[in-house]
């Protein structure tokens, strides 16, 4: 964490830097609209106010609309790879069954949801899986076949597993939550979800 | 025979005292409607027993009996139905969902002047046929029925 | 900090300035979606079309004219504290009492509140400021529920319906409506809370699907359309009737954000954004929704 | 008391097309509020349609019609300017009357 933390502050030294030099008309519409979103909104449910603060990689994230300069995306990734916990016995595929059923739920961390786990891995709003699911939305690619396609070898385990606790550890401004790394998910879901997509049992690979 | 006759027979089925009543003016026509409602066929709680209460127990399947519903419901609380039965002398149409924990939806009969065609929006709970029943003034039971899917919503949630 | 990062800081500072011009210029980072297999895709386009051929005979008989009638009824009729009619003091942009057409032209500049206001906030601040209504109140049930619709909900709706069929015109030369609108995108454009959504995250690119649901682009004028059109909405779930207030608010909830105050200075700002962005469309009036 | 229908009769042809919307919440007693309690049942259990004080048409309705029930129907042998009146009685006793003209 004091890693994540040096490169959090380092980010915004640089941020605040670039804003010195070359300042955009933008940014101050949006300190302003920033200022305002804070002022304008009440705690509701496990919604507390504290989610309106952002952390390093979403100051970023905002500042660049999404598209930061690659040193410093190549700097928070590899800062966000990091916090990736992999499971101590070194097992990542669990049961691809119950990672259907975590797939399919959406529930969680809403004003309206209850607090505490489970919550849903929210997979089918964004990702064609299993191909029995026909309700499955567009955002993300395609995970059909992902394990036939790129194997399920321990590195692609690996990968899978990091990429769902920490999607940002790859894309640092993906539109992909961070699923373990803010403890929606445990993991063991995660593991189960791995399963899902690269068990060759798995509907996904069929 | 007209409809508030019709009805009041049935009212005298499920209760003379209503009959009584009426006859003693106590009730307007339109409270012995209400009482009219046909407890047995709506409180059914399968298809067979339903067209049972409905009399309709030997409804023959007809092409004359035109059913339109979505083959998959954008929302199971809305689906819209239209029913339209070309069958000569219908006087009764009813819709039934199989799956709904009570199939009865609605029934309605009608006098001269009213073509038998009605839409109407049913509450699916899930992916279930859906039925018409159509009563010609003879006496016979006609019907014909067409799946509707519910889909999931989005969001999960 | 130490004296080692700071050095470090500098020389990756220096980079960067220069390497941001060219920032913008690229493509999204994101993946392009692969196609999805053909027999999905297939009975994904049936179920849409089906959708849409039932939605109009829906749209035929929409119970959002229920709510149209009753609001008519509260325009009009005596009420609050003060006993005066929103029909013999409330200006909605055109003048007193003046509701066709109004609501294609909102939000607008309201020099007596001194603030820019969608037809929600506005019909509230008459609510509040002419009728006497206690503004606590009205944020206390904002929205409908399956056991009670506000009094607000059904104007929004009565308002709504007199500018059928009438063009989308948000006065966007207004300065004050301008600033608003860039405050607005920016908070479109705002990631956050633990899923670190953004609207812009499902409501920034074209042809993007969630589950079924097709989700339009808000920032481009032809999509923007959708945001707007159908509200105030009969929502199927529930049969309760709802407004872009409403829509605002759970968009939030869905984005795991904390919850808007109700008509406040945010969701105005959202709502100038995507209903200029939709300027030059025709409104079709109240309609129905999922 | 519950509010208004919303009737609409137009001549279309020599046919009389009736759409009606009525207020209604149409609640199947299977229901749970947000306190899980379960919402008795309260619906609509007849309707009548009359054309000119002669009823034509007479409905029966379980729980399973939408909430704020959309019914359509069609009357032959109506004219401009005759009258439609609609009623509905529900499970608790309340009903409703409204009028509309045939356009």
């Amino acid at each position: 964490m004091n890693h994540f933390k040096n490169i959090a502050t380092l980010a915004f030294a640089c941020t605040a830097m670039i804003l010195a030099a070359a300042p955009r008309a933008e940014g101050d519409d949006r300190s302003r609209a920033i200022a305002m979103v804070r002022n304008d909104f009440q705690a509701k449910g496990q919604a507390g106010l504290d989610r309106l603060e952002t952390d390093a990689l979403q100051h970023v994230c905002n500042k660049y609309s999404n598209q930061p300069p690659q040193p410093l995306a190549t700097l928070i990734a590899a800062d966000q790879l990091a916090t990736v916990k992999y499971p101590a016995d070194g097992k990542l595929m669990g049961d691809w069954k119950e990672g259907e059923k975590i797939a399919q739920s959406g529930r969680g961390f809403t004003w309206t949801d209850k607090p505490g786990l489970p919550v849903g891995g929210n997979c089918y709003n964004c990702h064609e899986i299993s191909p029995k699911e026909l309700s499955f939305g567009t955002l993300g690619p395609t995970l059909r076949n992902i394990g036939k396609l790129r194997g399920n070898g321990p590195e692609m385990q690996k990968y899978v597993f990091s990429k769902i606790h920490n999607a940002k550890s790859y894309n640092v401004c993906s539109a992909m939550p961070r699923f373990g790394h803010i403890g929606a998910l445990n993991e063991q879901q995660i593991r189960h979800l791995v399963a899902l997509l690269l068990d060759p049992e798995s509907p996904v690979n069929k | 025979m007209d409809l508030i006759r019709r009805t009041l027979l049935r009212g005298a089925g499920a209760g003379g005292a209503l009959v009584a009543a009426l006859a003693a003016g106590v009730l307007k026509p339109t409270a012995v409607f209400a009482a009219d409602w046909n407890h047995g066929a709506f409180e059914a709680k399968e298809t067979a027993a339903t067209l049972k209460a409905l009399g309709a127990g030997t409804a023959a399947d007809s092409k004359d009996l035109v059913l339109n519903a979505p083959d998959i419901a954008e929302n199971g609380a809305v689906v819209p139905v239209d029913i339209t039965s070309k069958i000569p002398n219908t006087v009764s149409i009813s819709v039934l969902v199989d799956k709904n924990p009570f199939p009865l939806s609605a029934s309605f009969d009608f006098a001269e002047g009213a073509l038998p065609d009605v839409s109407v929006r049913l509450k699916l709970s899930q992916t279930s046929n859906v039925k018409a029943v159509a009563k010609t003034a003879d006496g016979k039971f006609y019907t014909v029925q067409k799946e509707v899917k519910v889909t999931v919503g989005g969001c999960g949630g | 900090m130490n004296y080692h990062s700071i050095a470090i800081a500098i020389s990756i500072a220096v980079a960067l300035a220069s390497a941001d011009a060219g920032a913008k210029d690229k493509s999204k980072s994101r993946p392009i979606p692969a196609t999805t297999s053909p027999a999905a895709a297939e009975q994904k386009d049936a179920a849409t079309a089906e959708f849409e051929k039932f939605r109009e005979v829906m749209e035929d008989a929409n119970p959002a004219e229920l709510f149209e009638a009753k609001g008519e009824e509260l325009w009009k009729e005596k009420r609050g504290p003060k006993q005066v009619a929103l029909a013999e003091t409330c200006d909605l942009g055109l003048g007193i009492g003046v509701v066709k057409g109004a609501y294609v032209q909102m939000p607008r500049y309201f020099a007596d509140a001194g603030k820019v206001m969608d037809v929600e906030r506005r019909l509230v601040w008459c609510m509040v400021e002419k009728q006497g209504f206690s503004a606590a109140e009205i944020a206390a049930h904002p929205f409908a529920s399956e056991t009670a619709t506000p009094d607000q909900t059904s104007l929004v709706t009565y308002v709504a319906g007199l500018s059928r069929n009438m063009k989308i015109s948000v006065p966007t030369d207004d300065p004050k409506v301008k600033e608003v609108y860039r405050l607005g995108k920016e908070v479109f454009a705002f990631r956050a809370g633990p899923y670190d959504f953004a609207c812009a995250t499902c409501h920034g690119e074209t042809g993007l699907r969630i589950r079924m649901q097709q989700l339009p682009n808000l920032a481009r004028k032809e999509e923007a359309i959708r945001s707007y059109q159908g509200w105030p909405g009969y929502r199927m779930t529930g049969g309760i009737m709802l407004t872009q207030q409403w829509r605002m608010n759970d968009c939030f909830r869905q984005q795991r954000f904390p919850e808007p105050k109700y008509v406040s200075d945010t969701v105005t700002a959202l709502l100038t954004y995507l209903t200029a962005n939709a300027n030059g469309n025709m409104y079709k009036g109240p309609g129905i929704k999922r | 008391m519950a509010d208004p229908m919303k009737i609409r009769a137009q001549m279309k042809g020599d046919i009389c097309d009736i759409k009606i919307l009525m207020s209604h919440p149409m609640e199947t007693g299977q229901r749970k509020d947000s306190n899980g309690a379960v919402v008795p049942a309260h619906f609509i259990q007849t309707i009548s349609i009359d054309l000119n004080g002669k009823r034509v048409i007479q409905g029966q309705t379980g729980t399973s019609v939408s909430r704020n029930p959309v019914f359509g129907f069609k009357v032959k042998g109506a004219k401009v300017g005759d009258k439609i009146t609609v009623g509905w009685v529900d499970n608790k006793g309340d009903k409703r009357t409204d009028e509309a003209t045939v356009q």
